[in-house]
């Protein structure tokens, strides 16, 4: 498989965190993008984005994160990136989008 | 294209499905190696080259049973690649800085492509398809 | 071949030089894994390829400007590999299993193909060049 | 590099290493050849291939492994073959190649 996705709950911080593990691409991000949409519609939390396993986004990913964000922002709510790699990382940078979501723990 | 001739060529061709861009960026990134570039520069030439696949099967024919052909030219000091699709639609002619504040959820991919890689051109000719050809140079000292 | 049509086909034209059979290694075991192979059965696919390309290089042309094919055909239950050169060299119609006590250095390439491959063929037509066409079959349940 | 080789001579055992890392192909064989011809040449001990880091080797590799082992035979020296990789060892069985090198200690 060239995605997993992870759900998890945290308890502590009332949020949903979601894993993604290995590549969101013109492939594989209408699955990431059902998986975060659906999430969005039932829940009222934020929503965090574990990077740490995900190797590998594009255009089409991050334009999910983006319909996604457009979403919560309704409800006041918001994405926060953590421990994204480097290279993910670039990207959000010279896209501007490290300003538009919550970035954090860069690895 | 004349002074193209004692350049190597590899020529990739893929169907028009997403399933496949991923063989793109490794066929991409292993050629990237041979030539010489470092991990970053790899990476880069991995990331734009998925984009223009993704433009060649978003915004071409939409035909699944059509291809697309990826072809790379290895000059001396610069890898040129060009990524053709068969279909009809339209390139424009400058490549903008997307404002990312209005929350639109498509318009990054050329500007990505632009930013890593050295020199970008999206050609479209009406009736024969759309040609996004990029060029990432070789630091010298590698 | 009328019934290929409606497959999946993936071209890759190299040039004749050793340098890049490693990118044909790599592009087969992307497509191996994508078509979904276990991991023992996409190494078997990069060596047999790999072993085609050297034969394609090795005893074709010697004309390092020409370039060789290699088609990928995606079928339901098996990938099928068309390795074709442009060279006059001449392929045998039988595989002999090497008798390596005769510490021959040469030989072994045509025979590993048809030991990790489920079919193997190799077909020169003077004039036109040499086609090895194998194909492995994916197992029921991977 | 797609392949860097190490050569090192074992005092205890009086015999020469070769460590070859990364891939012994078309491409970089002829390297390979030099190298265990030139050693083969110059010494009269047997020859270890420590195949530790060798990832891919085809048959031209096994081509120049087995022109060194015809020079050694001429001085009843062997060529012995340690740590090789799974894959390799596979290549090895089919081809009968294990029957004509020594090959120990495999992983
Ligand atoms: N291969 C192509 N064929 C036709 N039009 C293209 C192609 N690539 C890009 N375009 C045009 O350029 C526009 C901008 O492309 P891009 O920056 O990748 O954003 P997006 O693909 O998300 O719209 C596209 O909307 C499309 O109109
Ligand atoms: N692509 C090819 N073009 C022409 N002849 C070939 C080709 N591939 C194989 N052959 C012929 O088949 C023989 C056996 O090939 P192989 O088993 O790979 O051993 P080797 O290449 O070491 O001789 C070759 O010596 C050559 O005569």
């Amino acid at each position: 498989m060239a995605l997993e996705i992870k759900k998890t709950f945290d308890k502590e911080n009332d949020r949903w965190v979601i894993k993604p593990n290995g590549e969101i691409d013109i492939y594989t991000s209408p699955e990431f993008k059902e998986t975060l949409l659906d999430l969005i519609e039932e829940s009222e939390t934020d929503i965090v984005i574990n990077g740490e396993n995900l190797d590998y986004i594009d255009s089409t990913g991050l334009g999910v994160l983006i319909s996604g964000l457009k979403k919560l922002k309704e409800k006041e709510r918001n994405i926060i990136i953590i421990n994204i790699k480097k290279n993910i990382n670039k990207l959000l940078d010279i896209t501007g989008l490290n300003k538009v979501f919550i970035v954090k723990e860069c690895k | 294209m004349n002074d193209n001739n004692n350049k190597d060529h590899i020529k990739l061709s893929l169907p028009n499905k997403p399933e496949f861009v991923s063989v793109a960026r490794l066929t991409a990134s292993s050629i990237a190696s041979r030539v010489g570039f470092n991990i970053e520069d790899i990476e880069d030439i991995k990331v734009a080259i998925g984009e223009a696949c993704t433009n060649a099967i978003q915004h071409s024919s939409l035909n699944e049973n059509d291809s697309y052909e990826i072809e790379f030219i290895l000059d001396i000091d610069k890898l040129i690649i060009n990524i053709r699709d068969k279909g009809n639609g339209k390139c424009k002619k400058d490549i903008k800085t997307p404002n990312v504040e209005e929350l639109k959820e498509s318009g990054l991919g050329l500007f990505i492509i632009k930013t890593l890689m050295d020199e970008v051109e999206c050609i479209s000719c009406e009736d024969k398809g759309t040609e996004i050809r990029m060029v990432k140079r070789i630091e010298v000292g590698v």
